[in-house]
């Protein structure tokens, strides 16, 4: 405590340049944080409040005006060059390459941001000019366009001292939603550029989706060569035939096919001339509709039904059904499975519960006495007219009538779907004809602190968030927004990160439809 | 209207009501012939009177009439002896601008602002002229949101 | 109910003042902008502004420990109300971008800095090498201390340890400690200079920013510590002392005086405040008066007790 | 995931009613037979809706959960009194000689309003308000009711609001129990009531399967005493979030009441509400000075001449769903029941933007949800699962409305801080925050709004905003 007072004190006068006796005393300060004691709420004016003031703030003092010390031999040069907006390595990148910066021209590169992340860490020193830039000149030199500003570089700081990867979001890096809607195998385009790891079962379990085509076109555009020299086992495998990439995809495809329905099923059919049909193990190609998957009529109940069905007298038909001939019921009580359904208690009850407020017909007494359909018309019609009559007619008789009627008894589920005249819709239809705006963008990726070890750029995977960042001061989005970063990020959740002067909160919009309660 | 639908409509409502005691109560009538020509702000005080005088058994409850924001306000004291209260009732769906609060407070301060919604749910604010120091935490408040917070970050 | 709290404003003032003359001696706060963002990058300028009463918010990573949020460095961020306050004080100047200047190499100045490393790589090299004298020194004295062998032996023992660790020493390049500056260098630091430099302070005047400034000014003038209040859905929260050590009083909320709030707003923000037990208060700017000396009117909005 | 995920619903720890049915119309279910199709009436009382029949108002309140007791919290349950004793074989309320005078003098006034003489008006409160013995009444049968309607028919001008209400019942009234009053009568007439005319008692087997495994409910909770308790659960008042109280805390704050209220009340609900007014005895009075417990008062049966009958206001997103989607409610305006078109029009002229919140409110029933009034939490609505008894609200919803471009908002122009505040004290409360865009298309015309067929013209996107807490140590520096 004593000579860290020592040191402050020296700080304060001069211009905060340590001279060799500081930087030599460095080595022995301390690297650990005080602990913030408990506040008070009214301040009393007594010596000890004052007291701990001003221990407070004397802890406070060195805190803040402790400069950056370290040895030369931890420290990463580089060169700062304006004209390209990148930080150029000049010596050995530290283990912050594994997250962090690109190759360009051979050379390894830093964006700006990432510079001054690294130098406020004590990690990179940055000249310009053959001189060292300090920090604030890092503030002032990097952070000036609109598309990273000191706000951004809030964000960005926050992410990364809480330990998330970050780096800068591509909008031609999120496959399309034409793309992500029929699955296709993604990185047809990119050949070759697939890596070796696609053969891991990481990458199956977490699926096509967030394979090659997430990843960042960005390197691709500012990087021919990347990290060759860094992380051998992402070396992009250039002689890798395309055999590699459908093997992923045959092994993905199945699983979404069933997933998403029959809608899937005609691509492989229809595009025969990749290989997909003639890989072994692959079932055969499936025909356009699968008919094992429509639900039939139960006739499993009627086991005594004769093998054919007689055509129905035409009176027990309802009006516009013609003749029907004689149906065969054998192939299809062939295919019924006939075992009773055996039920849990619970099962039972919740059986029970559903069909209390369902209507059952045949309970209907008048309904049961009507011995054929015109019958039950005439006795429908009946009803009507008579609930008719009873209805008040300054409800019943203007231009709008209200949408149910009181009188005709029904179930909840059948009223509910009466009255829902208003559709939701979701964040991503319509988005799609969304113009891009200036005002809003998406600025970074986010991976999670926990996926670090495993963090490879050249496969960066799927996302943990998006961020966008906005100024307190500022608007909040509107739908459009919400619309259109929410297609522009694809399947990624979107973050927008507020900035209220140094302050960070966080909030996400998301897509939501509120499931239909029928459990009355 | 037919005949028909008129004797339906006495079918539907099968007994005559009461009369609409609210219409006929002497405090409701005389909030309406305060005159500020705002029935529906008039209803809301007169809800905010049921609430004071009988849920909450306020005394001496009054109705005032404020001709500048052309509003009504209300006058009780919580309990006998009390210092008088000011009240304002304002519908959900009105602003508020801080020179109405002003106004009001010129009356008297402190006051309370009680919001109605349309369905007669009523919010109560407190409202004073210049800085007024919260009450210290205390403890049982104090832990019930420590522990609410604890177990939300679990989650 | 006020008199406490009146009492507290006193004698913060009381100690306000005091500190506010102690600082009337020292020099002018330099405020560097980034696009439109106040900042402060020198520590002796930062602690300044605090006893100015500007509390600003610390936005950089901590030299000390870097990788954690809890406690951050310079530079300090301040609302664009905590600057105009200290330019109007006449304690602050904008310092004008030096980005713009783009000036050539210099070779002068390259070669001071080499100078400066080179110097100061001896000056560590010969500081390690004493040391590490030092310390065999003591523990051979320590080692003699418990031998209590002969005092010549030990001397003529010491010497020759000495003489093979000055011999054998070498003070590697890397292992020499370089400060990687917070501030800038370059620019004259005194007051004079920075007088000259002072610019107007760049405020739009628009009807919500002068509300803004006129309550931070007024509060500020009575002795309460503000800071920005976002997240609490205010524009200010107002601290009694020094946030350091209290707790908020207050949210504030600056609007005009004809402006509608939708009630909706002001029970959200009046039931948030009973939640972090804190007070509301509405605040406007008055009417300007004919010596146009404005007043700010306060509001305070609490908790009813009433459900 | 892309989409936030669905929160299950908080059942309440302690549910004290049967679920009735989720809308006041018939259903199809077992006892669909039971139920008669009745259209309930409401009236526009100064731009707001008021369902003034009691049985209107059980069956709207009971089914559905719309609307909310002018005199109450939200249930429309409010006595007179909270304290309730016994009378001969009756429990009836007890309330103060004020208050009891208060009440007086109300039918005074409405009385003289209407023009009668005063002495007239004298004569026939004081009638009315006589003292009435337990004993006494099988013997005085009718006197009991000393201001008869008859009577006050023959004067030919109105009647205090009590004595009409009285007249109202008197099919009823006369024909059972014209010349007594014995509690045997009472207690056969409220079995006889219908079921759907008593309100749901707590404790009762009958509507609370409950009831049997928590007998020493319910218990009267002296509201004042639980405006000041906090929930231990949510960061909120107690009375706000709807918890229950724990049982050690219930124990202090209760304030036993007699069981058989429920019949005393049940049986006030038409035609007088008779109560017990404190009074200090006149023999007494000499022995005035000595104050404190050695005082005796009396408590004397009175007529109670100027009833606060409870009423049920509706939102009027509430009134118009019953009306346009149920077909179950005519809403009256001068004694003329308004037909859909005309209800639209008024409602849109009386509140701002009522069409949008409508189509809010319609859109979250049609899912099935209960919306009420958001007003504590400074939004438009809560929404719950079923009804307030059962969950707690799972959203908090602001409805917003946005042209077809889906730029803008129209309604409340948020801010970041405004969002921030409601942000946090739903987050507070554990609920949701929900923002209801709906949708109009580009189209659409004035012509077509100005009817509710527009409903089907426009769609509803729901946004779940919450905050996101990107560490632990994150929320440490939040409480400053």
């Amino acid at each position: 405590m004593a000579d860290q007072n020592k040191t402050s004190a020296k700080v304060e006068i001069g211009n905060e340049l340590l001279n060799p006796s500081d930087l030599f005393e460095t080595r022995t300060r301390s690297h650990k944080i005080p602990v913030r004691g408990q506040k008070d709420f009214i301040p009393t004016g007594s010596d000890q409040q004052r007291d701990w003031l001003q221990q407070s703030l004397d802890e406070h003092w060195n805190l803040v005006s402790e400069e950056r010390v370290e040895r030369l031999g931890n420290l990463v040069k580089a060169v700062w060059i304006p004209s390209d907006m990148i930080v150029e390595l000049q010596s050995p990148a530290g283990k912050f390459w594994q997250t962090m910066g690109f190759s360009a021209h051979g050379k390894q590169c830093l964006h700006p941001e990432e510079a001054l992340y690294l130098m406020e860490c004590g990690n990179l020193q940055v000249f310009y000019q053959d001189l060292p830039l300090s920090i604030q000149e890092g503030y002032e030199r990097f952070l000036y366009l609109k598309t990273m500003s000191i706000q951004h570089y809030q964000v960005f700081g926050h992410l990364k001292r809480l330990g998330y990867v970050v780096n800068r979001f591509d909008p031609s890096s999120v496959p399309s939603q034409y793309e992500r809607q029929l699955n296709l195998p993604q990185s047809r385009d990119r050949s070759g550029r697939l890596p070796k790891r696609s053969h891991s079962p990481t990458s199956r379990h977490t699926g096509t989706q967030e394979g090659p085509t997430s990843k960042r076109m960005e390197e691709e555009k500012d990087c021919n060569r990347e990290e060759e020299d860094k992380n051998p086992d992402s070396l992009p495998d250039i002689s890798a035939p395309d055999i590699d990439e459908i093997q992923t995809t045959s092994h993905v495809d199945p699983t979404t096919s069933t997933e998403g329905g029959q809608g899937r099923s005609w691509w492989s059919k229809e595009g025969s001339p990749d290989p997909d049909s003639e890989l072994p193990g692959q079932p055969q190609s499936s025909p356009r509709w699968d008919f094992s998957s429509i639900p039939f009529p139960d006739l499993g109940s009627r086991r005594w039904l004769p093998s054919s069905l007689t055509s129905p007298d035409a009176c027990l038909l309802p009006g516009a059904v013609g003749s029907v001939g004689a149906c065969d019921v054998a192939p299809w009580l062939q295919r019924l499975n006939l075992r009773e359904v055996r039920m849990s208690r619970r099962e039972w009850e919740r059986e029970r519960d559903r069909d209390r407020y369902r209507r059952d017909i045949n309970q209907d007494r008048e309904v049961r006495r009507c011995r054929n359909w015109a019958e039950y018309q005439e006795l429908q019609e009946r009803r009507i007219q008579r609930s008719r009559r009873d209805r008040p007619a300054h409800l019943w008789e203007g231009p709008v009538t209200p949408l149910h009627d009181p009188a005709q008894v029904t179930s909840t589920g059948e009223l509910l779907e009466k009255i829902s005249v208003i559709k939701s819709t979701r964040l991503l239809e319509g988005a799609s004809s969304l113009k891009g705006s200036e005002e809003w963008r998406i600025c970074f990726n986010i991976y999670q602190p926990d996926t670090v070890a495993e963090f490879k750029k050249s496969a960066p995977g799927k996302p943990y968030s998006r961020m966008c960042v906005c100024s307190f001061d500022g608007p909040v989005p509107d739908l459009w927004t919400l619309k259109l970063l929410a297609f522009q990020s694809g399947d990624v959740p979107v973050t927008y990160a507020v900035v209220d002067h140094g302050d960070i909160s966080f909030y996400s919009f998301k897509d939501f439809q509120i499931p239909t309660d029928t459990s009355f | 209207m037919s005949e028909l639908t008129k004797k339906t409509d006495e079918d539907v409502i099968e007994k005559p009501l009461p009369p609409n005691w609210i219409l006929q109560h002497p405090m409701y009538q005389h909030l309406m012939n305060l005159d500020v020509g705002d029935s529906a702000q008039v209803h809301a005080a007169f809800l905010v009177y049921l609430d004071l005088a009988e849920v909450r058994q306020w005394k001496e409850v009054s109705g005032v009439g404020c001709s500048e924001l052309r509003l009504v306000l209300l006058e009780g004291r919580e309990k006998e002896g009390e210092p008088t209260q000011t009240v304002l009732p304002l519908p959900v769906h009105r602003g508020l601008c801080h020179r109405s609060v002003r106004s009001v407070l010129a009356i008297g301060s402190p006051m309370l602002l009680c919001v109605v919604a349309s369905d007669s749910s009523l919010v109560y604010q407190r409202m004073c002229d210049g800085l007024l120091t919260p009450d210290p935490p205390v403890g049982i408040q104090d832990q019930g949101r420590r522990q609410h917070r604890k177990r939300r970050q679990q989650h | 109910m006020d008199s406490p709290e009146q009492k507290i404003t006193k004698t913060v003032s009381r100690e306000d003042a005091s500190k506010e003359s102690m600082a009337n001696s020292r020099h002018v706060i330099g405020i560097h902008f980034c696009g439109p963002t106040p900042l402060v990058w020198r520590a002796d300028e930062l602690k300044s502004a605090r006893e100015l009463g500007i509390i600003g918010t610390l936005v950089g990573s901590l030299a000390r420990q870097p990788r954690q949020n809890t406690r951050l460095g310079r530079p300090l961020e301040l609302l664009p109300e905590e600057g105009r306050l200290l330019a109007d004080m006449g304690r602050a100047a904008v310092i004008p971008d030096s980005t713009n200047e783009d000036p050539e190499v210099n070779p002068e100045q390259v070669e001071q800095y080499h100078a400066g490393l080179e110097n100061s790589f001896q000056e560590q090299g010969a500081m390690v090498l004493a040391d590490r004298k030092t310390t065999l020194l003591r523990v051979m004295t320590e080692k003699h201390n418990e031998d209590s062998g002969s005092q010549e032996d030990s001397d003529g023992a010491v010497r020759d340890r000495l003489e093979a660790l000055e011999h054998g020493f070498s003070f590697p390049r890397t292992a020499m400690a370089v400060q990687l500056c917070t501030a800038r260098a370059g620019l004259s630091h005194c007051p004079e200079v920075r007088r000259f430099l002072a610019a107007d302070w760049p405020t739009p005047r628009d009807e919500r920013s002068e509300t803004r400034f006129r309550v931070f000014r007024d509060l500020r003038r009575q002795g309460f510590y503000l800071t920005s209040a976002g997240k609490f859905g205010g524009d200010y929260l107002v601290y009694p002392g020094d946030p350091l050590r209290f707790h908020a009083y207050f949210i504030v909320v600056c609007i005009s005086m004809d402006e509608s709030m939708p009630l909706c707003d002001v029970l959200a923000i009046a039931r948030l405040g009973s939640n972090v037990k804190k007070t509301v208060l509405l605040c406007s700017s008055g009417e300007s008066q004919e010596d146009d000396r404005e007043e700010v009117v306060y509001t305070s909005l609490q908790w009813s007790g009433m459900v | 995931m892309m989409d936030a995920v669905f929160q299950a619903p908080k059942r309440r720890p302690r549910v004290y009613e049967a679920y009735d049915a989720p809308f006041p119309v018939p259903l199809a279910a077992v006892d669909a037979r039971l139920q008669q199709t009745i259209i309930y009436r409401a009236d526009m009382v100064n731009q707001h809706v008021v369902v003034r029949d009691p049985e209107h108002i059980q069956a709207l309140y009971g089914k559905g959960y719309f609307g909310k007791g002018i005199l109450s919290r939200s249930r429309p349950d409010h006595s007179i009194s909270h304290q309730w004793e016994k009378f001969g074989e009756r429990v009836l309320p007890v309330i103060s000689l004020f208050k009891y005078q208060k009440h007086l003098s109300w039918a005074r006034d409405v009385l003289l309003a209407q023009g009668l003489e005063e002495e007239v008006v004298n004569q026939m409160l004081q009638r009315l308000c006589q003292p009435m013995e337990p004993e006494l009444r099988e013997e005085n049968g009718n006197d009991d009711c000393p201001a008869s309607p008859h009577r006050s028919e023959e004067t030919g001008a109105g009647k205090p609001q009590d004595m009409a209400s009285e007249q109202a019942g008197t099919g009823r009234q006369q024909g059972q129990a014209s010349d007594s009053w014995s509690p045997e009568d009472q207690g056969e007439q409220d079995s006889q009531c219908s079921q759907a005319k008593r309100p749901r008692s707590e404790g009762d087997g009958r509507f609370d399967p409950l009831s049997e495994l928590y007998t020493q409910e319910p218990q009267q909770i002296d509201p004042a005493a639980l405006a000041t308790v906090r929930c231990p659960r949510h960061d909120d008042w107690l009375v706000d979030c709807g918890c229950r109280l724990e049982d050690s805390v219930l124990e202090t704050l209760t304030l036993q009441r007699d069981r058989q209220t429920d019949a005393g009340r049940q049986g006030a609900d038409r035609g007088y509400e008779y109560v017990l007014v404190m009074e200090e005895e006149e023999e007494h009075s000499v022995v005035k000075g000595i104050a404190g417990p050695g005082m005796t008062v009396r408590r004397v049966c009175r007529v109670n001449p100027f009833r606060l009958l409870e009423y049920l206001q509706l939102t009027l997103e509430e009134a118009f769903f019953l009306v346009y989607a149920l077909g179950c409610l005519s809403v009256y305006y001068n004694e003329e029941p308004l037909s859909v078109l005309q209800l639209w029009e008024m409602f849109r002229s009386v509140q701002p933007h009522f069409e949008t919140s409508y189509m809010a409110y319609h859109y979250f029933r049609s899912r099935g949800w209960v919306p009420k009034p958001g007003v504590k939490y400074g939004t438009d609505l809560m929404l719950y699962r079923k009804g307030p008894p059962f969950y707690h609200a799972s959203y908090s919803v602001v409805v917003e409305k946005v042209d077809q471009p889906c730029r803008g908002g129209a309604l409340r122009p948020f801010s970041w801080r405004s969002l921030a505040a409601l942000s946090r004290i739903t987050g507070n409360v554990s609920k949701d925050l929900m923002l209801c865009y709906v949708i109009y298309p580009s189209h659409l015309t004035e012509e077509q709004l100005s009817s509710p067929d527009c409903l089907c013209r426009v769609t509803v996107q729901e946004i779940i905003l919450s905050r996101w807490i990107s560490s632990r140590e994150r929320t440490e520096t939040d409480d400053i």
